[in-house]
């Protein structure tokens, strides 16, 4: 790893980690749909076709079932496969081969052969993206034998864990929230990786655990600069890895907190923080100074009129709240103090719509 | 006759054009906020759909629906309005763009998932041949579409099932900025394939009014006659960007020339100059039917832009049917 | 609803339904592969053709995502389609007709048109089902906002829910445990329906709530009549829906006997039962004597040799000791007392393999 | 050199036919404790397959797996021992008879899943071709797998990237109970929609060994010569129920005449008989040939009867590479 640090978006980061990796061994190869276009994937696939050739890097037929099969096919007789979808809602065409190939083949057939490939999926959120461009289905995922799932935050784990996604032996699903492409960091240079399976603390507290995830840790953590004015200490951990979990990093914390939020990007019910909430309430039972909570999307499609997405989504305010409810105090100013930007259907002015 | 019809498709794709270009004008304000995909060059096929099947024939549409929305003849207003996001839209704000319906002339749904409407359109099918309804349903798809599995899955099933089905693939060379060759295979068309799966198949230039015409109904027909389901490949051509409001011959994935070619085989100008030309239609008449155009569209947007945007307690509603 | 009660299978009493609901309602079809075969999906397609023709009952090409789209757009022109798949492995192929069609027509088309279908879906287990012929992933369609999840357990409950579901105006996916399909129970004859989204309690108990859904009832009603004698009682509340769940019944309960026990026929983590132990330690905090409980698959594929099978699944002694030791207990008796049935891997003399 | 091609193809067809009637034998008894679909009737193109390519050529299989495992040459000891469950099993026992492989010999797998492992073998030729190992990659699949979307996905890439695939449909008139007709149009032939999909293509009569094999051979000349992709498809018959080990023919799906037919065009009698007219083998042969057969799967069950179970932990190993 090289000192040399720099400030760079979490999709170049995205980027710089697909060159280095594709650099340091010859098998790793990269599709999907638009991987070579002007747009290059908001710029996550930019100059690789270039750099390593349209036999190693090339666009592909509107046909996500046949073309995981073919991840699959190719990783088992030498290739590490990288693919693309722009949406994991496009991508609910290929349960088949995820699920009844990828993931289990390695068990299957008796540890035999693996198969390191590895699925980018991008979650879509506001702007319109309405019902079918903005599912983040990661509870699906995070439910399955034999895969991996990575949601980073940050660029600098974002390159780390998408460089050990890629060089895994095992089929890795990544998840990279819209939300976060234009956020910026220090990033190392150079080709390394992060340890998938280890979460992270972002945040030092006594008084909470938030366990947080993808675009969740940015919003926890202006709910946290929040409270810390107020007093409130919070355990931050953001968990980079949700198959499988960091159980300790989470335990740890509740075992000195004595209180968990659980966030999370998906629908409520089901979704990975109530698996949190449910391990931490049988794990960690005799810790627990007050009830557990959950904060996640409403159960409910996304809809596509702003109108209807103001209040929608998991905002600082609400984390605030929750936490200042756990400690029984008063909580009657939050929602002025931090208001919902407007407007609220977009992650920042960088982002000029469509997609 | 002949005249009203070809007035009435040039009529209809100016419509079309003059929405389309409408929205193109008000989008950089922001206040449609979700992604559009604009039929600006693809006017023929929607209008002489629209002009071909009754409002109890059925279409079904895909994420560039706008265009087919309003050939099959859908309420204007309730379109823009959903755009908007608006209370009033067609689908209440819940879908946009990409989620257009009208019941009430047989407009069923569009669908933002590449291929997703198309066994959706067959399903139709099979219930109004079940029920003897004697609808044919009317499944528009772009040349990406015919690359899914359920592609080739639902023709299959229909084709088995003899259903009243028209597919109609608009191929207008490219899916997003993914020219045809590296999707499909150089040479092979997509009528081909279609054709050995049991359709029956017609190709035609899909810039053609007349023409498109012409070999739909013929395609009706041959539905109407228990010939079963029916196929219709059109080349087209969208002139502005995949998704967005802008033209984009600059990014690279296409030529300017090529733009420019097809730009001259403008279906609108080319069915109106032949009109003119034939002195089947005038200027005047031309103007008149401009003035009325955007006179609906004026209407149109002051009706959305005025529309309430729906309570924000209205996301929670509507999981369920009841 | 008559009252001449008969003892009948599950597997009749499904094939019940679907005549008595064809018989009420001209718009109801019925189809899948195997439907109008000689085996006619374990006998619960039984004569169906026959009685109402091949128009409106028919075998279909193997095409899983057309054919469920095929489903959605026949709902939406008038039909009423019931679909089957012998094993839910199979039905992987269709996620994006069941999640960006079905389960989001009425909502994001602002609730003008309603997708009133519903999927009947086999769940395996035991005698060599293996990876991909055994999954129960109940907890991806639960995890849904649109669809309707049912998971019956006895043949009356099995045939007034499914009736509930085909008339249901929402996709419904209707869940039938293969090891049930020979249970035999009371079933009222003619048509009657059952209403989806309330659970049963099937035994009243003081100590523990027990809350099981499908297969497991069988496993938890032997392991309540073991507990009767040691003198613990518990609530068993039998799900029967998964979604939307009947959380009073469940906190009703917990609220009574400060403990619950989940049990789940899934993989164990991000399974139903996680969820249930998520909400009620949210929601029934200050009255949970000790921590909740869960008992789930394996987080691991189901292997195929029966050496491998053996104790691999949730028993009644696995039940009994969970129980036991929420109460702090001798349990050391349980595994002799309740060993695992041999053969471990099929549900009874009656199952003669191969699926 | 014919005469042993001849004699090769005879061997492996009767090693395929007499190790299924084996596990039918001893399947009853209810040790094999898993669904198996036997092949026989099917042996020919298995045979023929394995005996026309390398065993650096890879082939892929599906749930009716056996014959093909062993027409490529897999361990007869593992496959047994799989079967029953054991440690020694190919799959240690975690796969059963519908996870069959032997990477030794380029048996890559087997897939429970109709159609799923249509796409994994293109991905195999995709890998040999971009590292350039000169592999074929065969696939083979019956009829019903072509009514599944992936197939023509699958098809569609391996003919615009001109992969080194061989498509091998079985096609047995039947999945499951259901005939072709209620699954595929009446007349359409698999062939034809594969060819118009851009295959090479090749139609033949996969209870003739031999014709088999030459179809075959040639094919694999054809993708060596860099003509892309092949198809075949092989029409046979299943004597046996789908799965398990009985005749069916009384159920009712199908007709005693129509297997009597079949069963009279046995490919193993058919290429017996031949040889013996023509003296290219002598019925003292064939009875050496069968007891060195039955010698061997003799040893086989032997070997997977005393095998051991795996452990009980085992179930708990393998969910991730290390
Ligand atoms: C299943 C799926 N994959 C990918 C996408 C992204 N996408 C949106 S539109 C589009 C292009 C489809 O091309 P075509 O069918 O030719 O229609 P056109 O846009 O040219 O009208 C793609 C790939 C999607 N919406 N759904
Ligand atoms: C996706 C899927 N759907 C259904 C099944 C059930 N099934 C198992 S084998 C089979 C028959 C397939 O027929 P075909 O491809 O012709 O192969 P054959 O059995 O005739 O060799 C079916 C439908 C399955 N395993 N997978
Ligand atoms: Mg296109
Ligand atoms: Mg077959």
């Amino acid at each position: 790893m090289q000192s040399n640090n720099r400030e760079i978006t979490f999709a170049t980061a995205i980027n710089e980690a697909i060159h280095e990796t594709m650099a340091a061994n010859d098998n790793v190869i990269c599709y999907g749909l638009g991987v070579t276009d002007p747009k290059a994937v908001f710029d996550t696939t930019k100059n690789l076709e270039q750099k390593f050739g349209s036999e190693r890097v090339f666009d592909m037929p509107t046909s996500e079932n046949a073309m995981t099969g073919i991840a699959v096919g190719a990783s088992l007789n030498g290739l590490i496969p990288l693919m693309t979808h722009q949406r994991l809602d496009f991508f609910l065409l290929a349960m088949d081969q995820l699920i009844n190939s990828a993931s289990k083949w390695h068990y299957m057939f008796g540890s035999q052969q693996s198969v390191p490939i590895t699925i980018r999926l991008i979650l879509g959120r506001g702007w319109g993206q309405g019902p079918t461009h903005s599912q983040n289905l990661q509870a699906w995922f995070a439910h399955m034998p034999g895969l991996k799932v990575v949601m980073p935050t940050t660029p600098e784990d974002a390159k780390g864990l998408l460089t050990a996604s890629i060089l895994d032996p095992n089929p890795v699903v990544f998840l990279e929230h819209r939300w976060l492409h234009n956020v910026k960091g220090f990033v190392p240079e150079g080709f390394y990786s992060k340890p998938i399976g280890k979460a992270k603390k972002v945040k030092s507290g006594i008084d909470v655990t938030i366990v947080t995830m993808s675009y969740m840790t940015i919003e926890a953590l202006h709910a946290v600069e929040y409270l810390e004015k107020m007093g409130i200490s919070c355990d931050v951990i953001d968990l980079l890895t949700i198959r499988p979990i960091d159980w300790d990093s989470i335990f740890n914390s509740v075992k000195v907190t004595g209180r968990i939020l659980a966030l999370d990007t998906g629908f409520t019910t089901g979704s990975v923080a109530g698996e949190i909430i449910a391990r931490v309430s049988m794990d960690c039972f005799d810790f627990l100074k007050c009830k557990p909570s959950r904060l996640a999307m409403p159960d409910m499609p996304e809809p596509t009129s702003p109108a209807l997405t103001k209040g929608f989504y998991v905002r600082a305010s609400d984390i605030v709240i929750a936490v200042i409810q756990m400690l029984g105090k008063d909580f009657s100013m939050v929602k002025n103090d931090l208001p919902e930007p407007i407007p609220h259907d977009i992650p920042g002015d960088w982002f000029k719509g469509p997609f | 006759m002949v005249t009203d019809l070809n007035l009435e498709l040039l009529t209809l794709m100016m419509r079309i054009r003059m929405v389309e270009e409408e929205i193109a004008r008000e989008y950089p304000k922001g206040e449609m906020r979700c992604p559009t995909h604009l039929s600006i060059g693809q006017e023929a096929v929607p209008a002489a759909l629209g002009l071909c099947v009754s409002i109890k024939d059925m279409a079904m549409s895909t994420h560039r629906g706008h265009a087919h929305y309003i050939g099959k003849g859908g309420n204007l207003k309730s379109m823009i309005a959903e755009i908007y996001g608006k209370s009033t839209g067609c689908s209440k704000g819940k879908g946009g763009s990409m989620h257009l319906i009208d019941n009430s002339v047989g407009f069923m749904g569009t669908s933002a998932i590449v291929g997703n409407s198309i066994p959706v359109g067959v399903g139709l099918a099979l219930a109004s041949k079940i029920r003897k309804t004697e609808q044919i349903s009317c499944i528009f798809f772009g040349d990406g579409a015919t690359e899914e599995g359920s592609y080739y899955e639902s023709v299959n099933f229909a084709v088995v099932k003899k259903l009243p089905v028209l597919f109609l693939c608009e191929n207008n060379l490219y899916s997003v900025y993914s020219p045809l060759n590296v999707r499909q295979p150089e040479g092979r068309k997509i009528s081909t394939v279609a054709k050995a799966m049991g359709l029956g198949v017609d190709e035609v230039d899909g810039n053609n009014a007349i023409e498109s015409f012409k070999s739909i109904e013929s395609a009706v027909q041959r539905i109407q006659n228990n010939q079963g389901p029916q196929f219709i490949e059109f080349s087209t051509y969208r002139w502005l960007e995949h998704c967005g409001v802008n033209y984009d011959n600059d990014i690279g994935y296409r030529t300017e020339e090529e733009y420019l070619r097809w730009k001259k085989n403008d279906p609108i100008s080319k069915l109106k100059d032949k009109l003119l030309q034939e002195k089947l239609i005038s200027e005047v008449q031309i103007k008149e039917i401009i003035a009325k155009i955007e006179f609906e569209i004026k209407e149109a947007f002051a009706f959305a832009k005025e529309s309430s945007f729906p309570e924000n307690s209205e996301a929670y509603i509507g999981e369920y049917a009841i």
